[in-house]
Order: C-alpha cells, then structure tokens, then sequence
C-alpha cells in the first residue's frame, strides 16, 4: 500500500486525505503545535508533529518535513497549496530524498519562477501578452526607453517574485527612477534577486485563469477558465467557471496555446495560466505551478477530481491525461468564507444538498488561532446557469452557521446579491466599489 | 436533561450552605456569591472552607516542585531516535545515569545528518522515553530527567 | 427555555440574600452586587427570606392548583378562528362569561366547514387567546378558562 | 412572491425547501406533535402544527393539509414521497380547493393506481411486460386457466393495491385456491377492492427503473435508469445509475417506450417506471407517479434539479422537458443511512468533500422519534465509474458521525465492500444472501 505525507494543513489538507483514502493509499499529516487539534490530523492514517506554530519553524521547515516523509516511509509528498507548493527547491530536495514530489518537476517549478522566462515561453507558445517584460531592466535609460515604447502606466515586478512584494505602478515618467529604486530594494528583500522587469500596467482587469492537466509525457487537457475578478487587496474571494467575459472563440485560443506551452514545458500535473483581461485585451501574466485553492470549480465543471488526476500523474497511474479535454458542464462558483477573528468555534453546521458542496477544516470546538492564512471553508456550488449558482450560493451561506468568531458569510451573501455582481460586468475594481454598500 | 432556569439556580443557591456557585448550562452562565457578611450561617460555612483552602495550595506548591525537581526532554526535530553512535557502541546514557552539562544524551538522525543532543544542565536520567530506532516528532519527550 | 429579561433578574436579585449574582444569557450580561453597608438591609430580608421561601413554596402550590383550576382550550383543527357566527352577530362567548357544558365556543372555518367548538365543561371564560380570523394550528390555546 | 406547502416531513421536506429558497418561493412547513423541532420546520419561513404524533391524524390529515395551505396563503402543495403523494382523491381535493398540486393530475395518479390499466398501457406503448395480467381474475376457473397459460410461479396481485400487501407468490396449481382467497381478503382489508390479477413471477431479478420527467404538453425527457436491486425486505438500501446490466440497447428501447407512455398519459412533473429484469426478460412493474426518495442518483448523472423542474413545471414556468434529454455522465450511487433505534442524536456531522452529498434533517440534538419511517439521511456520491462510486461512498459513510441511536452505517460500508456487490453481478436476493457476513 502506498502512503503520501501531506505538507500542509488545513481545508486543503483535508481535500487531499480525502483524495488518498478515495485510491486507497495511506495518509500521513503534519502539524504544527497550535494545530494539534486539526480535522486534518485526526483524519489521516497517521500524524506527525513537525514545529513550533510559527510556520517558518513547521510548515515550512523542510528538513523536518522530509525526515517525516521518510521516516514514515512515505512514497511521496503532496505539497497543497501556498507554502512550499511552488518551492523549486524544496521539490528538488523531495526529488533527491528519493521521494515523488506531487507537482511538476523542480526544473519546471524553477524556470516558471522566473517571470522573464515564463513570459517569453508564453508567447512563443501563442499566448497574448502584454507589451514588454521580455528582458531583465539594465539600468534607468534603459528602463525609461521601455516605458516610452509601452506607454504609461506601467508595472515594475520582481523578475523572481510573487505575491505583490516587489511590485510598482508607474503613472509617469518622473516617478520611474524612485519607484525602481524601491523595487529593486523589495525584490532583493524578498527574493534574494534584484532583477526587474516591466510590463504594462492595466488598470480595470478581470482576473482569468485557465487550469490544465497534464501527465509529463505529451498529454495535456484543458478543463476550461476561471473567473476570480472578486479580489479584496489581491486576495480572490468569489470564483466561477466559466467566466462571464469569456467567449468561445478566446476560450478556444487559451485552449490551444496554453496545452502547446503545457506541452513545451513537459508539464507534470496540475496547473493553472492566469491572464489579465481588459476590454479586448487578454494578457498572460504567470503560470501558477501546482494546485490552487479554487480548483473545485474545474473539478464540477469537468467532472473530475483534481487532487486524485495529481496523485494519479504522479504515480504514472491511469489519469485522464490521455483523454480528450472533458467536455464541460454547467456552471460552478466557489466562496471563500474566512475568519475575521480568532477563538472556538463554538457551533459548525456546513450547508448540505444538492449541487453544494463544502471544504472544509472545521468542526464544533475546534480552536481557530492566529497564525495562520484566515480561510476556514469553500463554498462551492454547481448549477445550470450563473444565476442559478448565484441563488444557490446565497441560500447555502445563509444555511452555514459558524459561531464563536466573525467571518465573511454575510458580507459574502451581500456581494453575491450586489447587482453590479449580478450583471457579470465589472472588473477586479469591483470590490473596492462596494465596499460600503456591503 | 431539563432546562435549568435561573429561579431554580438562585433558590437551590438560597437552601445551600455554599459561599459561591457558578454554574453554566447552554446559553446560560450565573454565577452566585454570598460574602461572609450576609450571613451568619455562611459565616461558619467559610470558616470551614478556608483550611480546606489551604491544604489545595500545599498540594499545589508540593506538585510545582515536583514540576521543578523531573522534566522531559524533548526532540527538537523530526528524526530518528539512537541512544548509540553505532549498533556496536556502548550507549550514551543509560536509566540512572548521572549527567554534566555538555555531554551527548542520544543521536537524533534526520535526512542522513547524525544529529547529537547534548545536556542543557547536570541531571539524572530517571526514563528513556522513546524506543530504539523510532521516529520521534518535534517536540516529542525522549528523556525523563531530575534536576540536580 | 423562555427569555430572561433584567426585571426578572434584579427582582429575583432583591428577593433573595445574594451578595453578588452574574447572570449571562444569550446576549444579556448582567452583574447585581450588594455592598455591606446594604447588608443591614439585607440581613433583614435574609430574616425575611426564610419564611419568603415558604411563601413562594405556597405560592408554587398554589400555582399547581391553579393549573387545576384554569386550563386551555386548544383547537382540534387547522383552520380560521371566528368568534362569532357573522360579522354582525354579537360573539358567542366574551371575556369573563359564565358557559355551560355543550354551549358554542367559537366557530373554526376549514374547507368552507363551519366547524362549532362546544364547551366539555362549566367554564369561566378568563381570556380569548386566538385574534378574530387568524389562522389556528392544531393545538393552538385558543380560550383560558376557570374551572368551575 | 410564491407560497408552497410541504405536505411532508423528513429530509424530503427539507429538500424541497432547499428547492424552494432557490426559487424565491415562500415555504411553509408542516409538522406532527412530535415534529415540531423538526429541522424543516427551523428552515421553512413559515411552520404550522397539523395534528397529533400518528401520521393518520397529521401527515396524512387531508382536512389539515388544505386548510393549512389555504389559510397560510399558498399557492401549491407538494406532496413529497410516501403519505399522500400518490393519493388521486388528496390531489383532486387539492385542485378543488383551488391550489396547485406538484406533481400529475389526479386522474393519471388514478389511471396508474389501477395496475391492470397500467401494464396495459405499458404494453400498447411498447414496453416489454411479463405474460399476463391484463384482466382481473373473474374467478378460480379463470386463475387455473391463466396461471397455466403464463406458467409457474406466478404472482397475484391487488389491482388497485401496493407496497406488497395483497401480493401472493404460487408455486404449483394446488396453493392457487387458497392464495387467492387470502389475496382478494387482503386486498379488500387494505384498498378497499378486492380486485385481483394474475403475474408470471421472476424469482431472481434485479429491480430497474428509469426517471422521467414531463410538462404536460409533450415534452417529456428521459433521465436514464437507476438500479436498486439492494433491498432488505423489499426496502430499497442501494441506488445506482447507470445499471451495471442495462446496456445502450436496452436503455434506448426503455427510453423510447417510456417517453411515449409518458407522452399518452400528458404526465406532468417527476415520474418513474420500475421494470424487473431478469436474464434476458425485462418486465414493466408500475408507474410512481410522484418523485422518489432515490432521485439524487438521477440528479448526479443529468446535472438536473428534479424538485426545482417540478416546481418549475407545476407553475407552467420554463422548465428543462422542452430540451433534449440531458447528456448522462458518468455515475452515481445511494446509500440509505437509516435508524436502528430511537433517541436523541448526540452527535451528527455528515460526510463533506467533492462529489459528496448528503440529504438530511438530522442535526446534533434532534430527536428521533418511534413513529415515522426509519430514514435519516441519504449519502449521495458521483464519480467516473462505478468503483470510484463504491471506493467514494465507503470514505464518505466511514467519515460520517452518527452517535445516540444505532445505524446502519457500518452495515452499508460491509455491502459495499462484499465481492459480489462489486462484482455488479446480484439481484434483489443479495441481501439475504449476504445477510450474515455484513
């Protein structure tokens, strides 16, 4: 019998037991000390404790991690979502121990790091761009030429970042010097790399993204686009497939050029292409690789199960790989509700029946601490159309009872009722618009 | 069980001899005091009460230097657990063992690196907690000690 | 559980030889304290909570053959509550009336059926429970009457 | 705004309430003495108390029912599955009162209640039906005649009858006389007729039936087969869809020949039509002209919302029996989780995750009261294939919490991981055949 250490820890940890108990393989959870106590831990075959709270000294500590996963005789590692999912060298250091890393090759997590690199694959590969971004900024003329050329305003990014860190709106010219200046500093900060690019910067964007699937050996499926234009401060907190903006015929592009980059890249399991998409304009902007939070709205869309087609990859076990792109169904849109204070959940009922469904790491008692990412559940739902979703969504958030702290369920059920939300047309501006009204 | 109503609680509090009661049940939470003052029943009740007192901290106090005198040494890391450099090795310590400060307690292996675990301070080793060759987690107690 | 409301609390409060009570319950937080300097006072009615204790065990039996004495008459049906066979007719019972065995209580419409309640015993009418046209469940008090 | 009545109670009638909020329309619950901290009542808008705890004097109190949704302002009644949702005189006294029925109109419920008009219109449509049967038993010459001709064993059964009661299985010529007598006397004890008529009786088949659903003017759609040949005592425990026996042709011959019965009747709402097969025979059974309590299997493989297209097609509002039948995907699978015991549910926490349903009106603290059927939730799973149905559904049941009264929970896990209920091959005598190892 096989056995898969888990890297993670909450809703998506519990995803992924679920996952292995489903193929019959065995389960192995970490845990910090603050997360003795996690519906993750006791759900899986066995349980290891691996640090302290703080999550440079557990979740992210490698060395502890690894030895788990080995000394447990694990034949693999699931890494989740955030912490070390897209570390190349983490996986790579997985990869040598002799354990399977659930996720692509580090080679592939390294060179999709590296934002310069990413972008000119994805042109190669036919994807839309933006204009520039295609070579590291020299120095301030250089930069000033770039700007003239991509017209204002523009965006100077970390070439080895992520996360906002490292990131500079530019409106004119005379800000470029001090904004590249800061920008360098962060990067070099954060990432251990000063290198900057720039790109140009739109300013009422949807957010859309594509998830793929592919098997490492030439097979590559498209399960479609997702829609995550609702953002509070770059954090995504509706999402749905497909996307109201997007049409066939841009779904079809997305389609073919982001398989053939897939295909460039030998791409070994789960990932996700996000895009920028103004008015005409959809621009490729990072290819996320590994699992993310939102992949339950591919997995109703589609019909298959993410986490089980990964570990399937992995084991180069039968997968849907070799099968044509499902053809996709319906509509399907995801919630994300999260803590806005600590403390005991002193009552958790999750909303239930059909076409609802929920993931989750609560349960009556359990204690929410404040060390870690704010998300206790997804909320996902299916339906015939977006406004049956929409509907849907609403009655199952108001079914959802969580007591003993704040969340967002009743500011999640006022986005939805919002009209401008409704009507499909807006952009990631939206949230700061109705921030008051909600 | 029947719901309790906060009537039922003051009344059984009013019968009682109690000098306080504190009771929680669903959504209720009462809590009753009586200072010695009110009553001259209670009075007596509190007289009685006092030495009772008194005998918890002692139990206490006597538990707090039990706390101070053994303690557990816990892995620092996730690893494998030798009280040995080699199968071959007399081991580092052994069950009575006396220990000065700086000398190695066991080998904790992780990711191929032998990993030694030295004393903090001069003990005895009362217990080995862990078995030869086990996995151990973060945080996990390997040795009971007294504090010397 | 019925609410609770502040005036039960500070009333059961004044009533009883308490020195300090904390009552939560759902939203309501609420701490009633009594300084020595009140204790004279409250001396005094501790002296008078003693026999109050009675009084209220009294009171309780006497509630007991209340429950005896007054009783509620429930619908057997869903349907609409009349008081009274038409608008313009005066109603068949009104607070207060003496009622026989057999004589008609009120009408309870369902299905376009006028359905007659009738009186199983010799009743004072105490109150009317139901509002004129509402619709009654089954089991719904619709009148509290005195035994006779 | 819209008003319905749940003549129901149970997680049928918190499904429709779900159905219900989805819509926009008002809910009114109603609720039995011992019902009233029932979770449909909690979620309705509106509850209303019909009668003592006996279902004779509450749930199937025909005055009370209408009365409640006549002055609660209703505009509809749904009747639910069981109690009176297949009485023709409740929904004729329905429509009397002016109120919508959800569901077919008592006349069909009436033509189909008459077993011996129904398998004739079943045979002039063209589905296939067991030798004989087609006329009521005059009187013992005519029996021996008949059951000579069909064949032993043979079945008699009540004309306007069902649930097994005034059913008889005859072996050889001799038993015919007194089965018959004991026949017509049950019959008359329970249907008030006595109306008796004749079967060739399949010892070893396995019960199929298929969903559909129709407008009342012509469309009808088909919504494939569920097969629920795990029954204990005739009580269904197992639902699936597809049939691990039926194949393309048969499916489309059943197809065929159901939607034109259906179109000939001018049914209106949810139906089915249950068939034994058995080898090579397929037979008709009945017509439930009503929704079943295993309609979720038909939701998971057509993506559609029965209750919500009942609803929609009793209000005459755009409903899906004017598009082609839906595309049936993958497969779906049932498990009935019922009380062995009664008492307080100490502890509920249903099983969560993808391709995981659960139907239920349990909640931690209810009680669980002797009078009413034994069902407390229904454990509904989706997945590519019928072993990742059964692998799903066993990690769903296992991560299921049910504490204060006995279940069947584990027994349900022991069935699904008997070799010859995944082997597909069985018929309805599985379970007693199995009975003692699960």
């Amino acid at each position: 019998m096989k056995k898969v250490l888990i890297a993670n820890r909450g809703e998506i940890a519990v995803r992924i037991i679920r996952a292995l108990k489903l193929l019959n393989i065995s389960s192995v959870a970490v845990y910090s000390q603050a997360d003795k106590d996690g519906l993750w831990v006791k759900m899986a075959d066995q349980s290891i404790c691996i640090g302290p709270a703080r999550s440079s000294e557990s979740y992210l500590n490698v060395r502890n991690l690894i030895s788990a996963a080995l000394l447990s005789r694990c034949d693999a590692i699931h890494p989740g979502v955030g912490f070390l999912s897209e570390s190349a060298s983490f996986a790579k250091e997985v990869t040598d121990s002799g354990l399977i890393f659930i996720g692509p090759s580090h080679q592939t997590i390294a060179i999709l790091g590296d934002k310069i690199e990413a972008r000119i694959l994805a042109k190669k590969a036919g994807l839309p761009v933006t204009p520039g971004g295609f070579e590291p900024i020299r120095d301030l003329d250089h930069l000033k030429k770039e700007a003239a050329l991509i017209g204002y305003p523009v965006i100077l990014k970390a070439a080895f970042g992520g996360g906002g860190k490292g990131m500079r709106i530019v409106e004119k010219e005379e800000d470029l010097e001090s904004s590249f200046n800061l920008a360098k500093q962060e990067a070099m900060q954060f990432f251990a790399n000063d290198t900057i690019h720039i790109e140009k910067y739109l300013t009422h964007p949807r957010h859309i993204e594509v998830q793929l699937l592919a098997d490492g050996n030439n097979h590559v499926i498209f399960l479609g686009e997702r829609d995550c234009s609702v953002q509070k401060n770059h954090q995504k907190l509706i999402e749905e497939s497909p996307s109201p903006v997007v049409n066939e015929k841009l779904r079809n592009t997305l389609k073919e050029a982001s398989i053939k980059l897939f295909k460039e890249l030998k791409y070994k399991g789960a990932g996700t292409i996000e895009f920028l998409v103004e008015d005409d304009l959809c621009c490729f902007m990072e290819v996320n690789a590994r699992i993310q939070v939102e992949h339950p709205v591919s997995e109703l869309v589609s019909s298959l199960d993410l986490i089980k087609e990964m570990i399937q990859i992995a084991f180069d076990n039968k997968n849907s790989c070799t099968k044509p792109s499902p053809k996709l169904k319906g509509h399907a849109m995801e919630v994300r509700i999260n803590a806005l204070s600590c403390g005991v959940i002193t009552k958790f009922n999750p909303p239930l029946g059909p076409f609802v469904r929920c993931d989750t790491h609560l349960y009556t008692g359990v204690n929410i601490s404040p060390f870690y990412d704010s998300m206790l559940a997804k909320v996902i739902v299916s339906g015939e159309t977006r406004m049956e979703c929409i509907n849907r969504m609403i009655v199952a958030l108001k079914e959802m009872e969580i007591e003993g702290i704040n969340t967002n369920i009743q500011q999640s059920i006022n986005i939805l009722s919002n009209k401008q939300f409704k009507s499909g047309k807006y952009d990631t501006t939206l949230y700061k618009k109705i921030e008051k009204e909600i | 069980m029947k719901d309790i109503t906060l009537d039922e609680i003051i009344d059984k509090f009013e019968d009682s001899s109690l000098s306080e009661l504190d009771v929680s049940y669903k959504d209720l939470h009462v809590i009753c005091k009586r200072y010695a003052s009110a009553s001259t029943n209670n009075e007596t009740s509190v007289t009685y009460t006092a030495p009772q007192i008194k005998e918890n901290k002692e139990e206490t106090s006597c538990k707090v230097e039990d706390k101070d005198k053994y303690k557990t040494i816990n892995s620092p890391l996730v690893g494998t657990f030798y009280t040995a450099p080699s199968p071959d090795s007399p081991a580092f310590v052994k069950q009575g063992d006396k220990i000065a400060k700086g000398d190695t307690l066991c080998i904790l292996e992780a990711m191929k690196m032998m990993n030694e675990l030295t004393a903090e301070d001069d003990y005895t080793i009362v217990e080995i907690l862990s078995p030869e060759g086990a996995l151990v987690e973060y945080d996990q107690p390997l040795f009971k000690v007294k504090c010397l």
